[in-house]
C-alpha cells in the first residue's frame, strides 16, 4: 500500500520530460537554437513566442518528425533516437497544430486510429463510447466525415483522438488557433478539466493570456531561443515580455 | 582490304617497328615528328582495341556476321542457335576446304543503330556474309553498307516482299517471302472444302501481319471462295472476345480464319474460338511455328485439328528440321524453335559456296549461291536461287495436328502466289 | 441485341481485368504516391512461379495458384524493402523512374534467366471453358474474373472500413505523418498495401495465364499501362476511381473494336490514349481524384 | 530587353559551352582519326542520343518535370524531314498510296529540314499548351500519352510513315563532322538557355512545389518556351538520324529509346548541361562494354558465360541506383567551367 504514493512522489520529483540542448533544423537551416526545458508530472507547462518563434519545430522534435540535436530524455529514457512510433508507444500523444483530423475518416474510425497502440480494446471502445457521450455532437456525426464537423468540434475530436492512446504526457499544439472566442473558451476548459484529472501537459500557444491561466510554468521563446521562463506570475510581472507577446506578432 | 586477324596483328606490329626506327632518325624535325607520333597512336590504339575485341583466330577461317536480335521484340527470330551448331557440326568434320566457319555474333537488342555500327565492325573483321534484324527497317541499310564490301545480306528467315523489290541487290533471303506461305496455306485450304473466309490484319507486324491475311484472301478467291470480312487487331492481343462476337454476328458462318500473328496470342484465338463454338478453320503463317503452340492442346488434343500454317521448313516430328535438333541437343547446344533451327541453312549455303569457288570472295559467294541449281540444304532438301536471286525456290509445308501432334499436311511450291512485287 | 449483350459483357470482362490491376497501382499510389510500374513484373514473376511449379510436377491446381499468388506478394514486399523504401520520402516522379527501372531490370532477368520466347504454361486451362446462356456465349474465365475482382473489391472494402490496418491505410493516404503520430508504424502500413497490390497482382496474373496460356518477359508491360491509364482517368490514389476507370476503359476498348471502322482498327490505342489527355486536361487529378490535404507523406 | 541577369551568367555559359565543345568534338575527332570505321557509326549514333538528351534537358533539367514523350518529337522530326527531302522515285515506289500529294514532290535536305523543325516544332508548341498547365506527375502522365498516340500514328498510317516497314531511301546528307557541329551548337543553345535569366526563373519555379495553377503567367509563358525549344532540338535530333541512315521506322521512337536516353540524362544529372554530355559518355561507352560481355567472350584466357539482357539489367540498375542514391545525379548542379573557374560562383539555383 505504501509503494504506490512513494512512487509517484519519485516520479514528481524528478522532470516526466527533460530537454537538453536542443537544436532543431530544416534541411541545413537551423530554427531552434540549444534550448532546454522540463515538464515535471502532473503539471501543465506552456512554451509561448511569436509566430515562427521555433514552437511547434520544438514539439516537432520531441515526436521526432523533425530533425533536431541534443539530448530528449522521456521518464528518464534518452529518445531522441528513436522513431515517431515508439515514442508515441512510451506515451506522448500530440493534438497537432490546424487539427488534423483525417477528413476522409468518420468520427468513429479517428477515434478508433487514435486508440491504434491500445491492446485493452474492449476497454478503449467503452472509452470511445464515453468521448462520443462527452461530446453529443460528435456522437451525432458517428458515421460522418470528421472533414465535416465545425473547426472547433474537429480541435476536440483531435484532443480526445489524442488521448485515446491513453498518454503520459500530451502535447498541444496551438489549440485556439482560427477558433471563434466562445469555442476557444470551451477548449480551454476541457484543458483546464484534463490537468485537474492530473493529465501532464505541453501547451504551445499564441495566445499567452489564457495560456498562462492554465499554465504552472513557462518558457518563452524568441527566434529559436529561449529568452525567458517562469511561473505564471513571475511573467504576468514583466509587463513589457507580455506586451511583446501579445501584442506583437514577429 | 580484307586481312585475317592475326596478319593484321603482324601489320600493325611492323608498322610500330618502323615508326619507332623513324622517330629515332626524325627526332629533330618537329612536324614529321608529330606525324609519325599519330602514326604511332594510330597504330597502338589499333592493337590495343583489335586484342580487346576480337577472337583469336589462327589459320583462314571462314567468317560470318551475326548482328542479331538475341534480346528485345524480335528475339524470337534470331537464327543463331541453328547457326552456330551447324558451323560446330562442319567445323568438327574438318571445315570447308580445310577451312572452318567462325560466327561473330553480338546482340543488338532489336535495335537498328546498334545492328548497324556492328556490321560496320563486323565487316571490318572481314565477315563474308552477313545475318541480322529479319526487318526491312534494318535490312535495308545494312545491306546498302555492306555493298560497299561485296558483302551478302543471308537471311535465314526473312519473309518480308519488301526487300526483293530491287532497293539492294546484295540481298538474299533462304526462305520464301509471305505470298507464297499464304498461298500454300490457302491452296491447301480450298483442298480442304473452305469457302468463306475472314481475314484478321494488323500493323503492328509491318507487312507481315498486314498483307499476309490479304495475299491468303486473294487466293482463296483465285480458288472459288469469298473474303466475309477483315478485321482488325493489335499485336500483342490477350482477349480476342470481341473479334470473336464480331465474327458469330456474321450472316454466313465463316470456314476459315487466317491470322499472321505470334504466340501465345493466337492460342488464346484458337481456344476462344473454339470455346465460342466456331468450327472454323485457323490458317496461319510462320510466327504460328512455335513450340508454345503445341502446349495449347495440352488440355484437349482436338483443339488443334483445324488449325494449320503455311511455314518455311517442316517442323513435324520425323521431320529433318527435328532430326537437326535432337543432334544439336546432344552436342549440348541446344535449338528451341523453327527460327533458330533456320540458321542451319545459311551456313550450308555458305559451306557450298566456299567449296564451290574455292575461296572466300564475297562477290564470288554470291554469284556461286545465285547460280546453283540445287544447293543442298538442312531443313529441306536443297533450295536454289537461280530464278528469283532474291529468295530461294523452295517448297512451302503447311502443318497442320492430329491428336495434338504436328503433321505434314502438304509440302509444295505452291502454283498460284497473288502478284505482290 | 444478342451482340450487343455479348459485347458488354465481354467490355465487362476486360474492364475487370484492367480495374483488378488498376487496383493494385491504386492502393500503392494512394499511400506512398508511387506509381509502380514495376507492378507488371509482379504479374510475371506470378506467372513464372507457375511456370516452374510446372517443371517441378506440381499438379495440384489449388497449390499451383497459392504459390503463385504468394510469389506475387513476396515479390512486391522484396521490390518495397529494397528499391521503393529509399525513394519513399522523394517526389513522385523519382518513384515512377525507380519503377521503370525495376521493371526494366527485372523483364531482362526474365530474360536473361529464362528465356526471350513465350514459355508455354497451361496448367490454368482448366479456369477456362464455354458457357451458353441461351444465345449468348461466355468462357467461364469471362465470369471468374469478374467475380474475383468483384469479390477482391469487396473484402478490400471491408478490410478498408473494418480493421485497424485498414483505418490507418485510408488515413495515410491523406496523412501518413498524423497516422504515424498514432504509433502506427509505417512501414506496416506500406508493407500491407504492397501485400494487397502483391495478392491483387497475383491474381491477375492467374487469369492472364488461364489466357494467354504462356508467360514471356514483357508478360505485365502491356496490361499495367492499361491500368495505369485507368488509375489516370479514374483519379489516381483513388480506389473507387481505379475501379471505375478499369471498367470505363474495357467499355472503350470494346467500343472502339466495335465501333471504329476496320481501316482505323489499329489506331484504338491513340484513340483510348488521346481521350486520356482530353480527361486530363478537364480534370487534371481524374475523375474521382480524392482529397488533398497537406502533409501526404513523411 | 536583356537575355542575362549579369555579365557574369553570360561568361559561365560561354566558358562552360566551349569546354564541353571541345571535349564533344575532341571525341568524335579522335575517333576520325584513330577509329575503325564502325566506330564511326557508333559515336555518330551516340551524337544522336546526345542532341536527344540535351533537348530532353531543356525542359526537364530546367523545370523538374519529366518527359516522357521526347522519342516521339524525335520521331517526327526524322519522319518530316524524310518525306520530304526523299526522292519522288522512291517515293512512288514506297508511299504509293500516300495521301496529300505527299509522294508527288521532293525539296533539298535544308527546306526538308526547316519544314521538319517547323512542323515539329509547332505540334510541340501545340501539346506544350497542354503540358506547362499540368504539374508533376499529371504532366508526366501525358507525355506518355502522347509517346503513345505518336507511335500509333506511325504505326497505323502506314500510308505516309509505313509503321514497322522500312521508309527508305533518305539521300545520306549527314555525316560525322556536320553532326559534331550541330552538337556543339545545340550545347551552346541549351547552355545559353540555362543560363539565361529565363531559365533562371524556370528553374527557381520549378523547385517551389506549388501548383501550376497557382503560377504566374510568366511561369506558364517560360514553361512553353522550353517545351517547344526542347521540341525543336529533339527533332533536330530526329533529322540527324534519317539524314545518316537513310532509312526509319516506327520502331525506335518508343519505350526503349525513351528509357536509354533517359537513363543518360539522369546519370549524368539533368540539372546541368555538363551532366547531360557526361551521362550520354558514360552510357554509351558504359553500355558498348556490356554488350561485347554479354555474348560470352573469353577475355585474358577466360571464357565468360552467355548474358543476354545484361545491358538492360546495366540500363535499368543505372536508373534505379541514381534515383536511390544520387537524386542529381553525379553531378547535380555542376557545370564544367566551375573546375575552372574557381572563386568566381557560378549562380546556384
Amino acid at each position: 500500500m505504501t509503494v504506490v504514493p512513494l512512487v509517484l512522489l519519485s516520479l514528481q520529483k524528478t522532470n516526466m520530460l527533460e530537454v537538453k540542448n536542443l537544436s532543431v533544423f530544416y534541411g541545413r537551416i537551423k530554427v531552434v537554437h540549444s534550448i532546454d526545458f522540463s515538464v515535471k508530472k502532473g503539471s501543465c507547462v506552456a512554451l509561448l513566442g511569436p509566430n515562427g518563434a521555433g514552437k511547434t519545430s520544438t514539439i516537432s522534435s520531441i515526436l521526432g518528425t523533425v530533425s533536431s540535436s541534443g539530448s530528449i530524455r522521456f521518464l528518464d529514457k534518452d529518445i531522441s533516437k528513436m522513431h515517431t512510433e515508439e515514442r508515441v508507444k512510451l506515451g506522448i500523444s500530440i493534438a497537432p497544430e490546424g487539427r488534423r483530423v483525417f477528413s476522409n475518416l468518420s468520427v468513429f474510425e479517428n477515434l478508433f486510429i487514435g486508440s491504434a497502440i491500445r491492446e485493452d480494446r474492449k476497454a478503449a471502445d467503452e472509452e470511445i463510447n464515453a468521448w462520443l457521450k462527452t461530446f453529443p455532437i460528435l456522437d451525432e456525426r458517428r458515421d460522418q466525415a470528421a472533414g465535416t464537423l465545425s473547426g472547433g468540434e474537429q480541435q476536440m475530436l483531435t484532443i480526445a483522438r489524442a488521448l485515446m492512446s491513453r498518454p503520459k504526457i500530451l502535447l498541444l499544439d496551438e489549440p485556439s488557433l482560427g477558433l471563434a472566442p466562445r469555442i476557444t473558451r470551451q477548449v480551454f476548459e476541457l484543458i483546464q478539466d484534463l490537468k485537474a484529472q492530473g493529465m501532464t501537459i505541453l501547451l504551445v500557444e499564441q495566445n499567452a493570456t489564457e495560456a498562462l491561466k492554465l499554465a504552472d510554468f513557462s518558457f518563452i521563446l524568441n527566434s529559436g531561443n529561449v529568452i525567458a521562463s517562469g511561473s505564471s506570475e513571475e511573467i504576468l510581472n514583466k509587463g513589457d515580455l507580455m506586451s511583446s507577446l501579445t501584442g506583437v506578432e514577429a | 582490304m580484307r586481312y585475317p586477324m592475326t596478319q593484321g596483328l603482324r601489320k600493325h606490329i611492323s608498322g610500330i617497328n618502323m615508326t619507332t626506327i623513324a622517330i629515332i632518325k626524325n627526332y629533330n624535325k618537329s612536324n614529321i615528328r608529330e606525324k609519325i607520333m599519330k602514326q604511332f597512336l594510330k597504330n597502338l590504339s589499333k592493337i590495343l582495341f583489335v586484342s580487346f575485341i576480337a577472337f583469336p583466330a589462327f589459320g583462314d577461317t571462314i567468317k560470318v556476321g551475326f548482328p542479331v536480335p538475341l534480346t528485345g521484340e524480335y528475339a524470337p527470330y534470331a537464327e543463331i542457335q541453328g547457326a552456330k551448331c551447324m558451323a560446330e557440326i562442319i567445323n568438327k568434320n574438318g571445315g570447308v576446304n580445310g577451312k572452318k566457319f567462325e560466327l561473330l555474333v553480338q546482340d543488338t537488342g532489336t535495335d537498328t543503330q546498334t545492328a548497324i555500327s556492328l556490321t560496320e565492325k563486323f565487316l571490318e573483321q572481314g565477315v563474308i556474309a552477313i545475318g541480322t534484324i529479319p526487318f526491312s527497317d534494318t535490312m535495308i541499310p545494312v545491306a546498302q553498307i555492306a555493298a560497299g564490301y561485296g558483302v551478302t545480306i543471308l537471311q535465314a528467315q526473312s519473309t518480308q516482299v519488301e526487300m526483293h523489290t530491287g532497293i539492294v541487290d546484295n540481298f538474299i533471303s533462304n526462305v520464301s517471302p509471305d505470298p507464297f506461305t499464304a498461298a500454300a496455306a490457302a491452296e491447301y485450304a480450298l483442298s480442304e472444302g473452305v469457302k468463306n473466309v475472314v481475314l484478321l490484319t494488323s500493323d503492328d507486324g509491318g507487312s507481315w501481319s498486314a498483307k499476309t491475311p490479304l495475299w491468303f484472301g486473294e487466293a482463296i478467291e483465285n480458288g472459288g471462295g469469298k473474303v466475309l470480312s477483315k478485321m482488325n487487331f493489335s499485336i500483342p492481343t490477350s482477349d480476342w472476345s470481341p473479334q470473336v462476337a464480331e465474327m458469330k454476328k456474321l450472316s454466313t458462318t465463316p470456314d476459315a480464319v487466317y491470322i499472321s500473328s505470334i504466340m501465345p496470342d493466337v492460342g488464346v484465338l484458337i481456344r476462344q474460338m473454339k470455346a465460342a463454338g466456331i468450327d472454323a478453320w485457323v490458317f496461319g503463317s510462320d510466327g504460328l511455328d512455335d513450340p508454345s503452340l503445341d502446349s495449347v492442346a495440352d488440355s484437349d488434343k482436338s483443339i488443334l485439328d483445324k488449325v494449320a500454317f503455311g511455314t518455311l521448313a517442316p517442323s513435324q516430328p520425323g521431320s529433318a528440321m527435328q532430326a537437326f535438333q535432337k543432334e544439336c541437343k546432344a552436342m549440348g547446344m541446344p535449338v528451341d524453335g523453327m527460327f533458330p533451327a533456320l540458321g542451319a541453312d545459311v551456313i550450308m549455303a555458305i559451306a557450298y559456296a566456299v567449296e564451290k569457288t574455292g575461296g572466300t570472295d564475297p562477290e564470288a559467294i554470291r554469284k556461286a549461291l545465285r547460280d546453283a541449281d540445287s544447293i543442298p540444304v538442312r531443313t529441306v532438301e536443297s533450295v536454289s536461287f537461280k530464278k528469283n536471286k532474291s529468295h530461294a525456290e523452295r517448297t512451302v509445308p503447311v502443318i497442320g495436328f492430329k491428336d495434338g501432334v504436328r503433321v505434314l499436311l502438304s509440302n509444295t511450291i505452291p502454283s498460284f502466289v497473288p502478284s505482290w512485287k | 441485341m444478342d451482340y450487343i449483350v455479348q459485347q458488354t459483357l465481354n467490355a465487362l470482362s476486360f474492364g475487370a481485368e484492367y480495374a483488378l490491376i488498376a487496383l493494385g497501382l491504386a492502393i500503392v499510389f494512394s499511400i506512398m504516391n508511387l506509381v509502380n510500374f514495376a507492378h507488371g513484373e509482379v504479374i510475371a514473376i506470378g506467372g513464372y512461379t507457375m511456370m516452374v511449379m510446372a517443371t517441378l510436377a506440381f499438379k495440384n491446381p489449388i497449390i499451383i495458384i497459392l504459390g503463385a499468388v504468394l510469389a506475387a506478394i513476396i515479390m512486391a514486399l522484396f521490390l518495397e524493402r529494397i528499391a521503393f523504401r529509399p525513394v519513399r520520402y522523394a517526389d513522385a516522379t523519382t518513384g515512377l523512374l525507380t519503377a521503370f527501372g525495376v521493371s526494366l531490370i527485372l523483364q531482362n532477368l526474365f530474360l536473361l534467366l529464362v528465356s526471350p520466347r513465350p514459355i508455354a504454361v497451361t496448367s490454368m486451362y482448366f479456369l477456362d471453358w464455354p458457357i451458353r446462356l441461351g444465345p449468348i456465349q461466355i468462357s467461364s474465365l469471362q465470369i471468374f474474373e469478374t467475380l474475383a475482382t468483384l469479390i477482391a473489391i469487396l473484402l478490400l472494402v471491408l478490410f478498408l472500413k473494418k480493421s485497424l490496418l485498414g483505418i490507418a491505410m485510408r488515413a495515410a493516404s491523406l496523412d501518413f505523418e498524423m497516422v504515424r503520430l498514432m504509433g502506427i508504424r509505417a512501414n506496416r502500413v506500406i508493407a500491407a498495401a504492397f501485400a494487397i497490390s502483391g495478392l491483387l497482382a497475383g491474381i491477375a496474373a492467374i487469369f492472364i495465364i488461364a489466357r494467354r496460356g504462356a508467360v514471356d518477359p514483357t508478360l505485365g508491360f502491356n496490361p499495367v499501362l492499361k491500368a495505369f491509364v485507368a488509375c489516370v482517368v479514374g483519379g489516381f490514389g483513388s480506389l473507387p476511381g481505379a475501379v471505375l476507370g478499369g471498367f470505363l476503359l474495357g467499355a472503350l476498348e470494346v467500343g472502339m473494336l466495335v465501333l471504329l471502322p476496320q481501316s482505323y482498327g489499329g489506331m484504338k490505342d491513340a484513340f483510348v490514349f488521346a481521350i486520356i489527355a482530353i480527361i486530363l486536361v478537364w480534370r487534371p487529378e481524374g475523375i474521382l481524384s480524392p482529397p488533398k490535404e497537406k502533409g501526404d507523406k513523411i | 530587353m536583356r537575355i542575362f541577369q549579369s555579365i557574369r551568367s553570360f561568361k559561365n555559359a560561354v566558358w562552360g559551352a566551349s569546354l564541353l565543345s571541345i571535349l564533344v568534338a575532341g571525341i568524335g575527332l579522335l575517333v576520325i582519326v584513330f577509329g575503325e570505321k564502325y566506330h564511326l557509326r557508333l559515336v555518330y549514333a551516340a551524337y544522336v542520343n546526345l542532341l536527344v538528351v540535351l533537348g530532353l534537358q531543356v525542359f526537364m533539367g530546367n523545370t523538374n518535370i519529366t518527359n516522357l514523350s521526347h522519342s516521339a518529337f524525335m520521331g517526327l522530326g526524322a519522319y518530316v524531314a524524310a518525306i520530304c527531302v526523299t526522292p519522288v522515285t522512291i517515293k512512288k515506289l514506297s508511299l504509293p498510296d500516300a495521301p496529300w500529294g505527299l509522294n508527288t514532290f521532293e525539296l533539298d535536305a535544308f527546306s526538308s529540314a526547316i519544314i521538319s523543325l517547323t512542323i515539329t516544332g509547332f505540334l510541340a508548341f501545340l501539346t506544350g499548351l497542354i503540358i506547362v498547365r499540368l504539374s508533376g506527375i499529371g504532366a508526366t502522365i501525358v507525355t506518355i500519352a502522347i509517346l503513345v498516340i505518336v507511335h500509333s500514328v506511325f504505326m497505323h498510317r502506314t500510308d505516309i510513315f509505313k509503321g514497322k516497314q522500312a521508309f527508305f531511301g533518305i539521300p545520306q546528307v549527314f555525316d560525322l563532322y556536320s553532326i559534331i557541329i550541330i552538337s556543339i551548337g545545340v550545347i551552346f543553345v541549351a547552355r545559353f538557355f540555362r543560363e539565361s535569366k529565363w531559365g533562371i526563373q524556370l528553374r527557381a519555379s520549378s523547385d517551389d512545389d506549388t501548383s501550376a495553377s497557382a503560377m504566374g503567367v510568366n511561369i506558364f509563358n517560360l514553361r512553353l518556351f522550353a517545351w517547344t525549344l526542347g521540341g525543336l532540338i529533339l527533332a533536330m535530333a530526329g533529322i540527324c538520324y534519317a539524314y545518316f541512315l537513310g532509312t526509319i521506322s516506327a520502331r525506335p521512337f518508343y519505350f526503349s529509346h525513351v528509357f536509354l536516353t533517359l537513363a543518360m540524362l539522369i546519370l549524368g544529372g539533368m540539372r546541368s548541361i555538363t551532366g547531360a554530355v557526361l551521362g550520354t559518355i558514360m552510357i554509351t561507352f558504359g553500355l558498348e562494354w556490356v554488350r561485347f560481355m554479354e555474348t560470352g567472350p573469353v577475355l585474358i584466357g577466360i571464357k565468360f558465360p552467355e548474358m543476354l539482357g545484361l545491358s538492360g539489367i546495366t540500363l535499368g540498375a543505372v536508373i534505379v541506383l541514381i534515383m536511390v542514391l544520387r537524386n542529381g545525379g553525379l553531378v547535380g548542379n555542376f557545370e564544367i567551367e566551375q573546375m575552372f573557374l574557381k572563386g568566381r560562383n557560378v549562380p546556384k539555383v
